[in-house]
């Protein structure tokens, strides 16, 4: 294992770069683990990685059908921020916030974490207002968080359309300076060469069609390459969580829904921080490369397709010329899509299941990306410890019934409003 | 590189002379030039810089493969960055620049990173800059730098001054492509007399056959086919147009370039138009792109597609090289190559097979042609243009075998094979079959409604091509005939396009991905290091995720893995393409909706008047409203404040048309509401009104509104002017499905009525004398309905309040709106009639402690909101089950309460509660939800949600706005600030 | 994009309808006092890969709610029926 | 208003807003195609078995927009009384009637609504309801160069923005 520094690249540089090891290992499958991990994305890598370094438990395997991180991991829009306002959230995503700020010393990956700040627009004096809420829970919890008015707004992101034209005029904005960016794809890896670093167990091209069952109890799965067994089965499958908890009698409160994201040509640096739009779903931000990254919304109805349709192509890129009207010019280069866990009350699930032996991590809507830390922190900690961590505490699955949905939008039992 | 134009030929008008213009020289063109035959043609074969290494690039391609040449074009408002100069016609008069070099094209600065290369490897980035220390600060230092140096183009921040517009269409069957194969689809099927929409991205029809020499005898077909598909009323043919994206059930994006190819959009013209095309079949006939091959150099300005060279020759008559080097691993670069050596070039052709057909052989041979089998070119020499390769034998694995010859030459022409144009297919459908003998992806020929053809469906002959088309437009009409050379890639390709020394190395940086400036090696170490999934080769090294999305390297990236791994191509894998196929404007999509047409707005029909009056307006979803009337010189705050007051001592009127409301009909309303409501309805009577809370199916607070009844089945409903929608649509959806036995019809009736509040003690004066109707205490008590006249419109007065005040809604048909509220406004001025906005309302709100959005924010419940008394215990409704959920009964949930503020700063909506000697940490024990000063009380007041609030009247709290750096204390009271009794409402 | 067959108006562009989720979901009687079955209703999903039963309302056409047969794994629409029209709307849509 | 104006084809198209007289919803149940029939009788009309042919007769439109409803234009105002098997709206003021006429016609509504307006696929007689800008409305087509659209009344000035918007961009 090559140890990352500006030296090792001097050395294999000048050794034409031909000596450089795996970043993690390729093991076959053993026959029993003590935790499978089902879902080699982010999550999945997260929880391995600290089950292994905070727990010490090492006999662990990342189970993957595809390719490590290729889920939603490395389809979104690459934003973290913990700017929640909701009791369980509020401290959770602060807590991922505080791991992303030392994630690449601690990983020796560079994950390229940005913290360019994000504005959340206000176009009107009923949002200023729920933003001085959340920003007053942020920043009594600890958490930054700043409340410009639309003259200051003006000054720090004069590119904005202020002009009398605007259809919805904006007010101000909430600002949290530490949150930005990183770089997805980085994530994943870093996570894996972490968790391979501590031995555990990545499997790629490794199905789960089933699980391995003792009377009612879980011990372990039917995999394409055959059968693994494990004290612990731990889910964190965004996009499928449905599917696979379904397979063990399970039915959650979650819809799989796509999600689109989209990037431009790259350019010269133009947009120097993550800008929210309050008028309509949508954001934007710019990526390392150049290339002017946007979302929107979902698509708004039941998919597993990683493909999204025109009507939200055309939203997101209305509400850009509409934020922002030099952006006409600009070209859109690629749009694609990732299929979300959509939960009931927009928050995620995390937690021991009612079936034995299984552990469950989703339900993430499209908050899972910012999310990675601390969901594979709290996540292996509940399973190490068979108790939720109490940043976790709030995510069960049964506050359905009762009555404690942790709902950071308002919107209600409907998935696609998240 | 010496290419020139040549006196005579190509497909240009040479009887027109433009000129164009790149940073800053000028350069002589014709109409049916591109900004990249126009340079080419001038001698200026530098144009651009590499993204990372900044290695000077020109021109590869002449199509929208092309990776290196990418330019600014035009300037000031219509500057656009990352322009391909071999998609841009020409235009007099035409302005473009390089970009991405400082500080000139010739000399650029960033070329230095050409000499650190060994240490930007794959995965540099994330091997690096992790700092010392703990936090982001030392990344965030060097991404400042990077992020420069990173990017291409430029973006101006200057608004558009063109204009879009999106077309909706449909058809029976859309065809993309205008070569051979498309355009015999389009014959058929337009003879057949099915609506055809048919698609060329170039301004002329053709395709393939444009790179023919002029005069080719497919010229004739060619200009035969075009006149009888213009005679095609059925036949619609959009040139200029980019199918961009091929969507679920047939649905298809395409940009028309409709006014792109002149300095500027003729008046009234827009600059593209966005047709967004649903189809019934589709028939792609997106031909092919030719692949380069991989070598040390092969990005050097001079070393260019085979296909591409020919197209400049036959098409623009410039003639790229005279002394050519063509490298090829199949028989299509030997048409390219004996059209140059007519053409007066020196032609060496080294071609990887050690046997070609006997045809070619000899032809070449005809053509005094240096034949050299079964070699390759292992480095193209030169800077800023090629000097010479260096020519080496090699095996079958495309590694040298021995030493090689120099061959001095101004141009190489590759073909590496080619890979069909599988881009919109793959869209729709995801993963193509990989065919070995052709070293391609594939489309299946058929499959869902759409049929591919032509070379895109790896066609082996112009005949072939013409064939599918025209089986696939349905076979109508004579088989169109041509003959063609015979020179098909696919027939004895040689699938190897990586030529490297013997030990797999190459002499010299050699490009897999040319616009990202990933090289061979680069995917080398992906290997060692483990990335070795297609999706982390592409995402490790950024391999064809660059603007051209790979349409150059996909395939070389993915042989190179495969044969690492030791692997057959398709089990590493393909990416699937995603839209567009070529980058987009964003203008284009936009069309019209951006600006004040972003979304539609919502008027009330007296909306004309508050404007005449100087009203400032506020966004309420889709509505505009009046905020507040300023006198001259007055704020926000001083105009609430006194139209607030002037409302409790005089009389009001405010617009509340934006109310939603609902007519509800049949004969089993009553039984309908009673389930919509927490309230019970069954007893209202007629000419009755009653405020009603409604649930949402998980018991949290919906909306809020009264309903009239207006007569034996017929109900008037109203929400708040927020949940209109969304209250319409749960109705309708209960009554079409779960409650189908109830006979009731909702209809949206908020565009037929405008509304008016008036308010305040002199509101009976007022209206008796406008309506002249008897309105006393005794006729029509509060929540009552009369019908009254007013200005001779026949309208509906609700008596009922919010303000608290006596007060009244009068409903108004909608067209008459403003005439009323003129008529009161006229009659009103004797009992000093002011309007108000809804600023003033919702002080006056506060003030009497109702609940608005800021408190029905989708969390509260009715317990929460203190309208637990509203809920009936007698019958089931919507929500009624849930809302008893054991969390929502917890008595220590935050409920509604008044804040009187202490001191004479008010409170922020939004400020958090603290106990007045408790930590300020965490949630709080609840928070401010409205505000106001209250003219009436003389005091800062709120509504807000405390922690067991209702028991804690009395008590005094902090309430900490953290943002504003303010801490206020406030005593808990009850809600109902202002005369609780009712007895000005009810007066 | 989705192009959804309305009985009433035709076949009409994703963009005239809104989504209303699983149709298959009964909706418990009104006298029914189990908070289970409610929690079931509202919150419940069997979330299927492939073949759905999804609520669509032509809510800027007619109006009507319908039920559409589509699948989520390939978005391909194999039926469409008025809402009220289908007697028993877990099961009739089955075929 | 009257609007003219090209659309950027250069066809020409005149956007007027015209006196809509009355309009009424009628409703019904189980026994809707009956009752409504009977009223529509009245008006010398009938009950369209189809959503998409407009039944005109003189002065009098009527359109069926959805099984059970019904919507009538007509010069008076209609006396029919709401029964427990029909229910009468009036809807006069919630709509605001607006004509575009001329080559273009078709072409503009081309560009703000997602139909096709070929004669074929939308025949001189029918109608259909639709989006314009996200807002519901119903569109007649009594000509082949004539269309008439009822607009929600508070939309109206926003819609005929967009629609001169269009005429304005392309003069």
């Amino acid at each position: 294992m090559n140890h990352y520094s500006a030296l090792s690249i001097l050395r294999h540089g000048l050794t034409g770069n031909r000596h450089w090891s795996r970043a993690w290992r390729d093991p076959a499958p053993k026959p029993s683990y003590d935790v499978v991990i089902v879902g080699g994305g982010g999550h999945g890598l997260a929880t391995a990685y600290y089950l292994a370094k905070e727990h010490g438990i090492r006999n662990v395997a990342v189970l993957e059908k595809g390719w490590l991180g290729g889920g939603n991991t490395g389809r979104n829009t690459t934003i973290v921020r913990s700017n929640y306002m909701m009791p369980g959230n509020t401290m959770f995503y602060e807590r991922s916030m505080q791991l992303w700020e030392n994630l690449s010393q601690d990983l020796n990956y560079n994950v390229m974490i940005s913290q360019r700040g994000q504005y959340n627009l206000c176009h009107s004096p009923a949002q200023m207002d729920a933003a001085r809420r959340r920003g007053n829970i942020m920043r009594a919890n600890g958490i930054d968080a700043e409340l410009f008015d639309r003259a200051e707004v003006m000054r720090r992101i004069p590119y904005l359309d202020y002009s009398e034209n605007a259809r919805f005029p904006i007010h101000g904005a909430i600002y949290q300076g530490r949150a930005g960016t990183a770089r997805h794809d980085a994530v994943a890896w870093g996570y894996a060469r972490g968790a391979d670093k501590h031995g555990v167990d990545l499997i790629q091209q490794c199905e789960v069609v089933g699980y391995i069952w003792d009377k009612d109890r879980i011990v372990g799965v039917e995999t394409t390459r055959g059968p693994i067994r494990a004290k612990k089965v731990a889910l964190a499958v965004a996009g499928h969580t449905g599917h696979l908890a379904g397979k063990a009698g399970l039915r959650l409160p979650v819809e799989t829904h796509v999600l689109q994201a989209f990037v431009t040509e790259p350019l010269k640096p133009m947009v120097d921080s993550v800008i929210s739009f309050g008028a309509a779903h949508f954001y934007i931000s710019q990526s390392d490369k150049g290339g002017l990254v946007l979302g929107g919304d979902l698509d708004g109805f039941n998919s597993y397709a990683q493909r999204g349709g025109l009507p939200i192509v055309e939203h997101t890129l209305h509400s850009a010329k509409a934020l922002m009207p030099s952006l006409s010019r600009l070209r859109l280069l690629r749009h694609w899509a990732g299929v979300m866990d959509m939960s009931m009350d927009g928050s995620p699930i995390i937690g021991k299941m009612p079936v034995e032996g299984l552990w469950l991590n989703g339900g993430w809507c499209y908050g899972g990306f910012k999310a990675t830390p601390a969901s594979g922190y709290c996540f292996a900690w509940t399973i190490a410890k068979d108790e939720p961590h109490p940043d976790n505490a709030e995510f069960t699955l049964e506050r359905f019934e009762r009555g404690c949905q942790i709902d950071e939008k308002g919107a209600g039992p409907q998935p696609n409003a998240h | 590189m010496t290419a020139r134009r040549l006196p005579s030929g190509g497909r240009i008008d040479r009887s027109r002379t433009i000129r164009v213009q790149f940073d800053g020289r000028s350069f002589v063109a014709h109409p049916g030039d591109t900004l990249a035959s126009a340079l080419l043609a001038g001698g200026q074969t530098l144009l651009a810089r590499s993204f990372k290494y900044h290695r000077p690039r020109g021109l590869m391609a002449a199509g929208v493969e092309e990776p290196h040449a990418l330019v600014h074009l035009r300037d000031g408002n219509r500057h656009e960055p990352n322009a391909q100069a071999t998609m841009v016609e020409a235009f007099d008069g035409l302005k473009s620049t390089s970009q991405n070099a400082w500080p000139s094209l010739q000399f650029d600065v960033g070329a230095v990173n050409g000499l650190m290369s060994r240490f930007f490897g794959a995965g540099f980035y994330y091997k690096t800059f992790i700092g010392p220390l703990k936090g982001t600060g030392f990344w965030m230092f060097w991404e400042r730098l990077i992020r420069r140096a990173a990017g291409m183009g430029r973006a101006t921040t200057l608004d558009d001054p063109d204009h879009y517009e999106k077309i909706n269409a449909f058809c029976d069957v859309l065809i993309a492509g205008t070569g051979p194969a498309g355009l015999a689809a389009a014959l058929a099927a337009g003879r057949k007399g099915e609506n055809v929409i048919l698609v060329e991205q170039d301004h002329v029809l053709g395709g393939s056959l444009l790179n023919e020499q002029a005069g080719a005898p497919s010229d004739t077909w060619l200009s035969h086919a075009e006149a009888e598909l213009r005679d095609l009323p059925n036949v619609r043919i959009l040139s200029r147009t980019t199918a961009f994206g091929a969507y679920d059930t047939e649905v298809f994006g395409l940009v028309e370039r409709f006014q792109d190819h002149v300095r500027a959009p003729e008046a009234g013209k827009p600059r593209q138009r966005y047709w967004l095309v649903r189809t019934k079949r589709a028939i792609l006939a997106t031909g092919a792109i030719e692949r380069p091959m991989v070598f040390a150099g092969n990005d050097v300005p001079g070393v260019m597609l085979a296909s591409a060279v020919r197209k400049y020759l036959n098409r623009y008559a410039v003639l790229a090289g005279k002394n050519v080097v063509v490298a090829t691993n199949n028989d299509s670069a030997y048409t390219p190559a004996l059209e140059l050596a007519k053409a007066g070039a020196k032609v060496v052709i080294c071609d990887l097979r050690r046997n070609i057909p006997a045809g070619l052989a000899d032809s070449v041979k005809k053509a005094a042609i240096d034949l050299r089998l079964g070699q390759a070119v292992l480095k193209a020499e030169g800077g800023k243009s090629v000097r010479g390769t260096y020519i080496v034998p090699v095996d079958s694995n495309g590694r040298a075998t021995a030493k090689g010859t120099r061959v001095i030459c101004d141009l190489v022409a590759v073909s590496g094979g080619w890979a069909p144009a599988l881009h919109l297919w793959s869209q729709r459908f995801g993963k193509p079959q990989y065919h070995a003998s052709l070293d391609a992806f594939l489309p299946p020929a058929e499959k869902g409604a759409f049929l591919c053809v032509g070379s895109l469906a790896g066609a082996a002959s112009l005949q072939e091509a013409l064939s599918q088309g025209h089986a696939a437009g349905g076979s109508i009409g004579r088989e169109p005939s041509l003959s063609g050379p015979d020179d098909f890639w696919g027939r004895d390709l040689m699938p190897v396009t990586v030529i490297t020394k013997a030990d797999g190395s190459t002499p010299g940086k050699a490009f897999v991905d040319f616009q990202h400036d990933v090289k061979l090696a680069d995917v080398d170490q992906a290997y060692l290091e483990g990335y070795v999934s297609v999706e982390h080769l592409k995402r490790y090294t950024t391999s064809g995720m660059a603007a051209d999305q790979g349409k150059t390297s996909n395939l070389n990236a993915l042989a190179r893995m495969a044969t690492l791994r030791g692997m057959e191509i398709p089990s590493v894998g393909t990416t699937t393409f995603r839209p567009p196929y070529t980058p987009v404007a964003i203008g284009a999509i936009v069309g019209h909706d951006h600006g004040l047409y972003f979304r539609p707005t919502r008027l009330s029909t007296i909306h004309d008047w508050h404007k005449e009056n100087a009203a400032e307006m506020i966004e309420a979803g889709a509505w505009l409203r009046p905020w507040y009337y300023p006198a001259k010189g007055e704020n926000i705050r001083g105009a609430y404040i006194r139209e607030a007051a002037h409302v409790r001592e005089h009389v009001g009127i405010v617009d509340v048309s934006t109310l939603g409301k609902i007519a509800a009909q049949g004969p089993d309303t009553a039984e309908f509401l009673n389930r919509m409501y927490a309230n019970g309805f069954k007893t209202l009577e007629i000419g009755r009104l009653r405020y009603g809370v409604m649930l949402r199916e998980d018991g949290f607070i919906m909306d809020d509104g009264a309903t009239a009844r207006l007569g034996q089945n017929d109900y008037f409903m109203s929400t708040t002017t927020a949940n209109a929608a969304k209250v319409l649509a749960m109705a309708e959806h209960l009554l079409q499905t779960a409650w189908r036995d109830l006979k009731v019809h909702v209809t949206t009736v908020t565009d037929q009525w405008a509304a008016i509040a008036i308010a305040g003690p002199k509101s009976r004066d007022l209206l008796t004398a406008v309506t002249k109707a008897d309105l006393s205490k005794e006729t029509l008590p509060n929540n009552h309905l009369a019908y009254v006249l007013v200005a001779d419109v026949p309208c509906r007065l609700h008596r009922m309040s919010y303000s608290g005040e006596l007060a009244y809604e009068l409903y108004i048909p909608a067209k008459s709106g403003r005439k009323v509220w003129e008529a009161l406004v006229a009659a009103g001025a004797p009992f000093n009639l002011k309007p108000y906005g809804t600023e003033a309302m919702g002080a006056l709100r506060i003030e009497k402690g109702h609940v608005a959005g800021a408190e029905i924010e989708g969390r509260t419940t009715m317990k929460d909101l203190g309208l637990e008394a509203f809920a009936s215990s007698k019958k089931p409704f919507v929500g009624s089950v849930l809302r008893k959920r054991p969390v929502l009964e917890d008595p220590k949930r935050p409920s509604l309460v008044g804040l009187e503020i202490i001191g004479n700063t008010g409170a922020k909506a939004g400020s958090l509660l603290f106990s007045l000697n408790g930590p300020t940490k965490g949630h709080g024990e609840g928070w401010v939800s409205s505000t106001t000063y209250s003219p009436a009380l003389k005091k800062n007041i709120a509504l807000a949600l405390l922690a067991r609030g209702p028991a804690r009247i009395g008590e005094t709290i902090q309430v900490v706005d953290f943002l504003g750096s303010q801490t206020l204390q406030a005593k808990v009271v009850s809600h109902h600030f202002f005369d609780p009794e009712g007895h000005r409402q009810n007066g | 994009m989705l192009r959804i067959h309305c009985p009433v108006c035709g076949l009409r562009d994703e963009t005239e309808f809104t989504y209303g989720g699983d149709a298959t979901m009964r909706r418990p009687d009104m006298t029914e006092s189990d908070p289970k079955a409610w929690v079931d209703y509202v919150f419940i999903r069997d979330n299927p890969r492939g073949p759905h039963k999804e609520y669509w309302h032509h809510v800027t056409g007619c109006r009507q709610w319908l039920i559409v047969k589509r699948d989520t794994l390939t978005h391909e629409i194999s039926g469409s029926y008025l809402a009220r029209e289908v007697a028993d709307l877990a099961d009739e849509v089955a075929a | 208003m009257p609007a003219h104006g090209v659309t950027s084809d250069g066809a020409a198209v005149v956007i007027n807003e015209t006196n809509l007289g009355f309009l009424t919803q009628l409703a019904g149940w189980a026994r809707f195609s009956e009752v409504a029939d009977a009223a529509l009788r009245a008006q010398s009309l009938s009950l369209s078995e189809n959503f998409r042919v407009t039944v005109r007769r003189g002065m009098v439109t009527a359109w069926r927009i959805a099984p059970d409803r019904v919507l009538i234009r007509s010069d008076v105002k209609l006396s029919l009384e709401s029964s427990d098997d029909l229910a009468v709206l009036d809807l006069s003021e919630a709509r605001v009637c607006l004509t575009l006429e001329g080559a273009g016609a078709a072409g503009l509504l081309s560009r703000v609504i997602a139909l096709d307006f070929s004669e074929a696929a939308f025949p001189v007689g029918t109608f259909a309801q639709t989006a314009l800008h996200h807002v519901g409305v119903l569109v007649d087509r009594p000509g082949r160069d004539q269309f008439t659209i009822l607009i929600p009344t508070t939309w109206t000035t926003s819609l005929i923005g967009l629609l001169t918007d269009h005429l304005a961009r392309a003069a």
